[in-house]
């Protein structure tokens, strides 16, 4: 039908791979730094932002293309993108700490263009939590060539681990003669854990000189390296923050100059039970999708003013859509839902966009819309984070990588 | 949220969605001229025209002349759109997975007008203009097979050729596999036999299958008896009224008479009434039985798929006796051996051209090219088909007919069998299949001999319609 | 089909405490004066500083007036009144939603419908006052649906319209269109034997259908079932002389098949693609009840847009309104907005929520403004439209005089993700206030409870009428870990 | 001399009975030589297996005997990829890198399945390792006649695909493949080393895009060289690949094949990728790779530029091109008669010759028929 063969040539428009001169008119610009403008300009040049000034535009003889809509924002940044495929994580071990997740990502996979469509423009991309110590996650543009050495922000960003029942889940005791690997990984919360303590103090006791992961684990420990754990519930959120404790306390660390790790908290569901002991130790978390009836994985619970809670508890948060492609699930849906449970849109705004960056340690690229920054932009509808707005147009370093096509009026976006 | 939409409105292009059906080409009067027309394999017209109007072949000749306003097209070669008579192109995925379909599942209600398009138009290009698509092919039964046209975007009326083109029903044994030479073309999900049948099953489907047509047949012969009881009953019954009415004082006297008796015999009177005599019973109407009567009485064509020689064998011997039953056998890798009983019953032997390499052991033995032109030269007619399960494979077809042709089968066979031969076997000759005044306009213009893989198409016509020229 | 007694306990506990906070609950004579901030009417512009009353259970008047001494007042003017939305088709809140008998068209889902199903209480909470309950589409020819409001102790209660509709399936999971569409046909052409054998039988005077009456336990004597009727509606085909045969002789099994074939009831047919779609048309207008027919679409049947339009047929959209295919060249996904479509071919569309608790029929309205449908377009086709779907429409839809007194209370703008429904007023009862709502808090501030775990993960009612598979509360968050393509 | 008219000729073989290395004139109505050029009329002169001279005026030698041909000559086609002769011996399951096994060593070069490849016109094969694990070895280039070796080892296989994963022994990820393969050329011995230096190429077995990107950076990270074998679309990173220099194997193209993969074997001919065609035997039928071939021209690839892809890059691909896949002095007389156009799949190879010597005529009957056509 042509039907599709129009929504075609809307895609076909994101295809130009030059970054563009672009002005982009909107009745609301959303910087992400406090200061907003009613009816501003923002300038893209060189896959840039060039300029970020008020005015309507009318008086605008600059040669760029002009795109209009009703807000922009920086492009979306979800820290908790989990990749799906199970040939991400390499099971034969259950601690492979200098695997790298990027090796096993595909640039032409259509999740891409699901972010794009939903505005996300970064992500940490992380294996399945099939590890205890799954290996080296990585962030990088949703946009771009179709290679993912030339889309990434920041290789070997984070290591990436688990907490809980899911690195355990499916492993078996080995009756008889063992069959596979499977039969010597750990089968319970406790082996998890103890399998993170054994790496650590190998690492910090030198007892672990062959293995190829040491100096990623070292790097971790010293913090030059963040630790991303993920932990549902409370009982693994408190684990992973004891352990922490423990490697900042115990002297072996502190010989070894490794007792400086930065753990950061990742779908801490439960997060609101505790948010003191998540504040005291000054632990960021990033939070899961949330739940449409109260649990959700590993069983935790969590409620819909949990971002409001650590807000209050001044806990860092960044909020997450695990990557989903779902129009309901995507992370400008999960900023809103953050609203309906009480927080302000200042603080759903940064918890998509500046808090994850500055979780990735990609801040000086992007989170904000400022002078100077990549040009990732979102073009919205209407009011961001509301349902009915939807996303217009997505810009990635200058590139229309997304352009919204309405079933109503042809072109969601004015030029 | 109200000044959003007011500036949706203000702001938005209001270019329209542009969700019109695909631009389907109109009929048009055209006239053709070329080189070479091919009436039918066997029969070519040399510098001859061919003049389409309404949808419709109303001359072929030699001498016609472009009517007012006629299109005109110029052509090498010119001969009738391929059938493709095993074909996937049109029905729903869904369909040609299903594996427990009865005798009266009709095919037409599975098919898929509104998916692969582009598969259409690829095989609309390849000269294949028709298809006959079949509802589980793999299953025992299949139902009611339906011949489609291939250009998108027709009506209903025009897009279906034959709503029951043929029975379908398989011997047991799935096509072979053909390694990574078939690929499966997306949402086509393919659920053959759960498990690789041995002897034991091959035997009891082609039982299930001659039992199947056994009780057709009874169901035929209990209908034909009870029109006749029927016959009688109503003249009987005629009769009796007819008598009654003219010796009415007869018939009192009569039963007075038989009153007296009665009483003088102490028995009690018994009046005697024809009219309860008991009106005869239909037989059970079933919609299954209906259509096996129809395969039995020859009404359509029964497709058996059937690869093995000893399911052929026991399928020949099963229905021996059905004189009138218009067996098809699709498949027939081992058929060899059987060809000249095939030859003499004049059963046609629907094969499946396609180069499998050593998948099974079996296979390769079984499944060879040269069947084609083997049983070709032993007398037996041949269809040329490309396998009903992957509905990218239509557009394959004349390659796959060229195979056949280097493996023995003679071109005009080749040709024969995808075009009038195919619409025979299935009941459509009278509608497509050769060039003859009065049947549709299905055809193909070329830039060289048809099934010469380095031939192209310039020009197909679907009934009348213009759907494929050298520019698109 | 049998309520599960352990979640039917659990939820009765839930559900006492839901009605113990509100006392107006029971006000039954209910003079209700409703003042708020402002009257979305949908009946005409909005009024600010509004007043409703309600009397009887139907408003009585809408306007800027000032007070009225003799009824009891709610005065909010901080809130927002709004009309309840309208469902126009669920297979939840239901025991079982099917049941495996193919051709059940005597089945009724009101020994089905479970009034303590927390799907209600979610619909309250969500401001959906009026649900069409249908039986999922496990079957051919299913059982009748019922309209209900999502407030009752008993069925009765809850009922707005009973035997609203059949529902017959054109696509049954494992099964092909085509064998799915036989097996329907098949079902009608039964029900015309069994009508003609009636009729052949009476001629030759067998009384066989009287007895299976009795057997049936319908009385052929009564005068309602004893008198025929020649067969009506506009069926192509006829059973001539049924006026020979007393209704009540006719089987119960096939009662209402004939109905539905006479015109005298709806029928929901679920299409899950443009290829079901053809079907459901061609077999209506075989059996003479496309004029009574709604196609609930699913899958990729926005294809046959074109020939719904030209049926004329009204449709009630799947949940999920963007429809996403892979070009089959680039092999890169292409999203449909279906409402979009259907509002071109100027077909009449409602819309179905989703199975969760948080994403109700705002959320799709509001999905739809943003994908560029006019704002009062896209909160009809969640009000007006399903009410007059559901031939409801003099009743449901807007807040206007003659109506029922179904109002919601909402703190803000309808379609906003930070808005919630304050109160809800039924038949002119206060019947939920959520600032007693324990689920709310529940969710909104993890307050646990005692039986939580079933509140949560009990979900059974939570069912894909697709499969009739269970989804669990989690199902949500499960999506986003949903395999890479 | 008596010319023998090949349209006369019987079906069986022996009835053109030369000693191996006798002196044979070829004289066809056109001459594919390989090398682009299409000669008409022409002869080839055969003796001692190799080719003596291609011309339209050559003088037939004295005692040599002649075979006429109102037809096609060719070289032998190549299949590059496939396991006739070694099937089942092409993998050591419990193993997944193996860097020095030899398929060579595991070849029976009497195979039936040869005969096979023969009478489809292949005279030779490219018998490569299995994909199912990180490396299988040495792939080797045989005749499809007594196992004669042109090449062994011939690549080194390096598996990018997802084949070579598992879910119960390592490697179970990417990652993990990725980390093995590099181990192999951290501190490079034995076949890696030659691999490394450059002497080896190697065979890198992909099937997504995205395998052919993971291939292409591992390439250019270790300075391998060779050719990508297995991606439908590599086509459609041609950019990518002419930079990199690898040449590209096409899998087999079957029936229904997408136009989009066909479009992008177009796309490597105008790039100006040297490519060819695998097989896939004996899980594929012989006649497949022509099939292939015969789909993509009709999608828009040149015909020499196919032909060459069966022919002449093949053997450039094999690392042979000094020995088979063109008709020109010196070379080994691998040739095939075709009754037709080559790429007309209804034609058929009515004469195949390996070594100079007569190996197959099953075309001759149909080849009657076609000339009488």
């Amino acid at each position: 039908m042509t039907f599709l063969s129009v929504a075609l040539v809307a895609l076909s428009v994101a295809q130009d791979a030059e970054p563009r001169a672009w002005t982009i008119q909107v009745e609301r610009v959303y910087t992400g730094t406090g200061r907003n403008l009613e009816k501003g300009l923002v300038l893209v040049s060189a896959g840039k932002i060039s300029a970020v000034t008020p005015g309507a535009g009318e008086e605008d003889d600059r040669p760029n293309d002009v795109l209009k809509a009703y807000a922009v924002t920086a492009g979306l940044v979800d820290a908790g993108v989990r990749v799906t495929n199970w040939q991400s994580v390499e099971q034969s071990k259950e601690v492979t700490p200098h695997l790298r997740v990027a090796d096993t990502l595909d640039p032409f996979a259509l999740d891409w263009d699901r972010q794009l469509r939903g505005g996300v423009t970064t992500v940490l991309a992380s294996p399945v939590d099939r590890n205890v110590i799954g290996g080296l996650s990585v962030v990088l543009k949703t946009g771009g060539p179709e290679s993912i050495a030339d889309r990434t922000v920041k290789a070997d960003a984070v290591l990436r681990g688990s907490m809980g029942s899911e690195p355990s889940a499916g492993n078996h005791p080995a009756f008889g003669r063992p069959t596979d690997f499977f039969s010597r990984r750990p089968t319970t919360r406790m082996g998890v854990e103890w399998e993170w303590r054994n790496a650590f103090f190998d690492t910090a006791l030198n007892l672990n000189e062959e293995d190829p992961g040491r100096a990623t684990l070292v790097a971790a420990l010293q913090g030059k390296l963040p630790i991303f754990i993920q932990a549902w519930t409370t009982q693994d959120i408190r684990t992973a923050v004891f352990l922490r404790e423990e490697v900042e306390s115990r002297p072996e660390f502190a010989a070894a100059g490794m007792n400086t790790p930065r753990f950061v908290i990742d779908a801490a569901a439960e997060a609101w039970k505790e948010p003191q002991l998540l504040a005291r130790s000054q632990t960021p978390v990033v939070l899961p999708p949330f739940p449409t009836a109260g649990r959700t994985r590993e069983n935790s619970q969590m409620a819909w003013n949990v971002a409001k809670v650590l807000k209050d508890a001044g806990v860092p948060f960044a909020l997450s859509s695990h990557g989903s492609g779902d129009v309901e699930q995507r992370l400008a849906n999960q900023a809103g839902y953050a609203m309906a449970g009480g927080l302000g849109f200042e603080d759903a705004l940064a918890a998509v966009t500046s808090t994850p960056a500055r979780l990735l340690g990609v801040e000086d690229r992007v989170g904000t819309l400022e002078v100077g920054k990549d040009a990732d932009l979102v073009l919205w509808s209407g009011e961001p984070f509301q349902p009915g707005t939807r996303v217009v147009a997505t810009i990635v370093d200058g590139v229309l990588r997304y352009e919204g096509w309405n079933a109503v009026q042809g072109a969601a976006i004015a030029r | 949220m109200h000044t959003n939409v007011g500036w949706l409105a203000l702001v938005l292009a209001a270019g329209s969605a542009g969700a019109q059906e695909a631009a389907m080409p109109a009929r048009e009067t055209i006239l053709v001229r070329a080189e070479h027309v091919i009436v039918r394999p066997g029969h070519v017209l040399d510098g001859a025209q061919v003049l389409v109007r309404d949808g419709r072949i109303v001359a072929v000749g030699t001498d016609l002349e472009a009517p007012e306003g006629a299109r005109v097209i110029e052509g090498r070669w010119v001969c009738a759109g391929f059938i493709d008579p095993w074909s996937a192109l049109g029905v729903g995925g869904d369909s040609i997975g299903e594996a427990n379909a009865t005798a009266a599942t009709r095919t037409v209600d599975g098919l898929d007008p509104f998916n692969l398009d582009h598969l259409r138009r690829e095989a609309l290009r390849a000269g294949v203009t028709s298809a006959r698509v079949q509802l589980g092919p793999q299953a025992r039964i299949g139902g009611l097979g339906a011949v489609v046209r291939l250009a998108p975007g027709l009506a209903h009326e025009e897009f279906v050729v034959s709503d029951a083109s043929n029975l379908w029903m398989t011997a047991g044994l799935s096509q072979p596999t053909g390694g990574q030479f078939i690929q499966a073309s997306e949402g086509v999900q393919v659920q053959g036999p759960e498990r690789t049948p041995d002897p034991f099953d091959r035997a009891e489907a082609v039982d299930r299958i001659v039992s199947l047509l056994q009780a057709g047949k009874n169901y035929l012969i209990a209908q034909n008896e009870h029109r006749h009881e029927l016959e009688d009953w109503t003249k009987k019954i005629a009769e009796k009224d007819a008598e009654l009415d003219k010796e009415f004082k007869k018939a009192k006297k009569d039963r007075e008479k038989a009153q007296k008796d009665a009483e003088e015999k102490g028995k009690k009177f018994e009046e005697k009434k024809f009219k309860d005599e008991k009106k005869p019973q239909a037989p059970r109407f079933d919609e299954d039985n209906e259509v096996l009567a129809r395969a039995i009485d020859g009404r359509i064509p029964l497709l058996v798929g059937a690869e093995r020689a000893a399911e052929i064998r026991a399928l020949l011997a099963g229905t021996k006796e059905l004189g009138r039953l218009r067996l098809v056998i699709a498949g027939g890798s081992e058929a060899g051996s059987k060809a000249a009983e095939l030859a003499e019953r004049r059963i046609p032997v629907l094969v499946w051209p396609m180069p499998l390499g050593r998948v099974r052991p079996d296979e390769l033995d079984g499944h060879d090219l040269s069947l084609a032109g083997r049983l070709a030269s032993a007398g037996v007619q041949i269809l040329l088909g490309s396998g009903g399960r992957d509905p990218a494979a239509t557009r394959d077809l004349p390659l796959l007919a060229g195979l056949a042709i280097a493996h023995g089968l003679s071109r005009d066979d080749a040709l024969e069998a995808v075009t009038i031969g195919a619409a025979r076997a299935l009941d459509v000759a009278d509608r497509i299949g050769s060039i003859e005044a009065g049947k549709d306009a299905d055809l193909i213009v070329l830039d060289g001999p048809p099934l010469e893989t380095t031939t192209n198409v310039r020009f197909t016509i679907s009934s009348g319609r213009v759907v494929v020229t050298p520019e698109n | 089909m049998t309520t599960t007694m352990k979640r039917a306990t659990c939820a009765a506990t839930l559900t006492a405490a839901f009605l113990s906070l509100s006392p107006e609950a029971r006000a039954g004579d209910g003079r209700l004066a409703i003042k708020v901030g402002r009257i979305v009417t949908l009946a005409g512009p909005d009024i600010e500083n509004g007043t409703i009353y309600i009397e009887g259970g139907r408003i009585v008047s809408v306007g800027t007036d000032g007070g009225r001494w003799d009824a009891e007042v709610i005065d909010h003017p901080e809130l927002t009144a709004f009309p309840g939305w309208v469902e126009a088709h669920s297979t939840r809140g239901m025991d079982r939603p099917n049941e495996n008998i193919e051709v059940a068209p005597f089945l009724d889902v009101r020994d089905s419908i479970d009034p303590i199903n927390f799907y209600f209480e979610d619909c309250l909470r969500q401001g959906v006052l009026a649900i069409n309950v249908q039986q999922g589409n496990l079957c051919a020819i299913g059982g009748q649906g019922r309209v209900v409001k999502p407030f009752g102790l008993t069925i009765e209660d809850m009922t707005l319209r009973p035997s609203s509709g059949l529902k017959i399936a054109i696509a049954r999971p494992g099964r092909s269109r085509a064998l799915q569409a036989q097996a329907v046909r098949r079902a009608f052409r039964d029900l015309r034997q069994h009508l003609e054998k009636l009729v052949q039988d009476k001629k030759e005077g067998k009384d066989t259908a009287r007895r299976e009456a009795l057997f049936q336990g319908r009385d052929p004597d009564k005068d309602e079932n004893k008198k025929g009727r020649a067969m009506e509606g506009n069926a192509p085909w006829k059973v001539a002389n049924l006026e020979s045969i007393p209704r009540g002789e006719v089987d119960e099994k096939q009662e209402p098949l004939l109905r539905l074939v006479e015109g005298k009831m709806m029928a929901f047919v679920a299409c899950d693609g443009a290829i079901s779609v053809v079907q459901a048309l061609d077999i209506a207008r075989e059996n003479g009840f496309l004029a009574n027919t709604v196609l609930v679409l699913d899958g990729d049947a926005w294809k046959a847009a074109d020939r719904i339009a030209e049926a004329g047929v009204p449709v009630v959209l799947a949940p999920q309104l963007l429809h996403v295919d892979r070009d089959p060249i680039t092999g890169k996904e292409v999203e449909t907005f279906v409402p979009g479509i259907f509002r071109e071919k100027k077909v009449r569309f409602a819309l179905q929520s989703l199975n969760s608790s948080a994403q109700s029929l705002w959320f799709q309205a509001a999905t739809c403004v943003g994908y560029g449908i006019p704002r009062d377009e896209a909160i009809a086709a969640a009000t007006k439209v399903p009410a007059d779907i559901l031939r409801l429409g003099d009743r449901l839809g807007s807040i206007e005089k003659g109506k029922d007194g179904n109002i919601l209370l909402l703190n803000g703008d309808p379609l906003a993700v930070t808005t919630s429904v304050q109160f809800v007023v039924l038949d002119g009862n206060v019947v939920y206030d959520r600032s007693k709502d324990v689920r709310v808090r529940q969710i909104l501030e993890g307050v646990e409870q005692p039986n939580a775990s079933a509140v949560d993960s009990g979900d059974g009612d939570d069912v894909d009428p697709h499969s009739g598979a269970s989804k669990g509360g989690d199902k949500k968050s499960g999506a986003s870990d949903k395999k890479k393509d | 001399m008596l010319p023998i008219l090949l349209a006369f000729a019987t079906a069986t073989l022996p009835a053109i009975s030369l000693p191996a290395d006798g002196p044979l004139a070829i004289r066809a109505k056109f001459v594919w030589t390989g090398g682009g050029r299409v000669l008409e009329n022409a002869t080839v002169v055969i003796s001692g297996g190799r080719i003596q001279a291609v011309g339209t005026d050559i003088a037939i030698p004295e005692g040599a005997e002649l075979i006429e041909h109102d037809g096609y000559l060719t070289a032998g086609m190549i299949a590059l990829h496939g396991a006739t002769g070694a099937v089942g011996e092409t993998q050591d399951s419990t193993r997944t890198v193996m860097p020095e096994a030899r398929v060579g060593l595991a070849l029976d070069g009497r195979a039936r399945d040869f005969g096979l490849l023969r009478d489809a016109g292949i005279t030779s094969i490219l018998v490569t390792p299995d994909a199912s694990g990180v490396t299988g070895g040495t792939s080797a280039l045989v005749k499809t006649l007594d196992g004669i070796v042109l090449r062994d080892p011939a690549h080194l296989s390096l598996v990018f695909s997802t084949d070579a994963l598992s879910s119960n022994r390592e490697p179970t990820s990417k990652s993990g493949a990725l980390a093995l393969l590099n181990a192999l050329f951290t501190e490079p011995r034995g076949v890696a080393a030659e691999a490394r230096s450059g002497k080896l190429p190697c065979l890198f077995e992909v099937r997504e895009r995205e395998d052919v990107g993971r291939a292409l950076a591992f390439a250019a990270e270790h300075e391998l060289v060779g050719t990508l074998h297995g991606a439908w679309l590599s086509g459609e990173m041609s950019g990518a690949i002419a930079k990199s220099g690898l040449s590209v194997i096409v899998p087999v193209l079957g029936v229904g094949t997408p136009k989009r993969v066909l479009d992008a074997v177009a796309r490597l001919e105008k790039d100006g990728i040297v490519f060819g065609f695998g097989l896939d035997a004996p899980w594929n039928h012989a006649d497949a790779m022509r099939f292939s071939a015969a789909l993509c021209v009709r999608a828009g690839l040149g015909r020499q530029a196919a032909w060459q892809g069966l022919t002449a890059n093949a053997a450039k691909i094999a690392g042979a091109a000094a020995r088979t896949g063109r008709i020109e002095r010196g070379l080994d007389a691998d040739l095939c008669l075709w009754s037709g156009d080559p790429l007309d799949l209804a034609s058929r190879a009515s004469l195949v010759i390996i070594g100079g010597q007569p190996v197959s005529m099953n075309g001759a009957a149909s080849a009657a028929k076609e000339s009488q056509r």
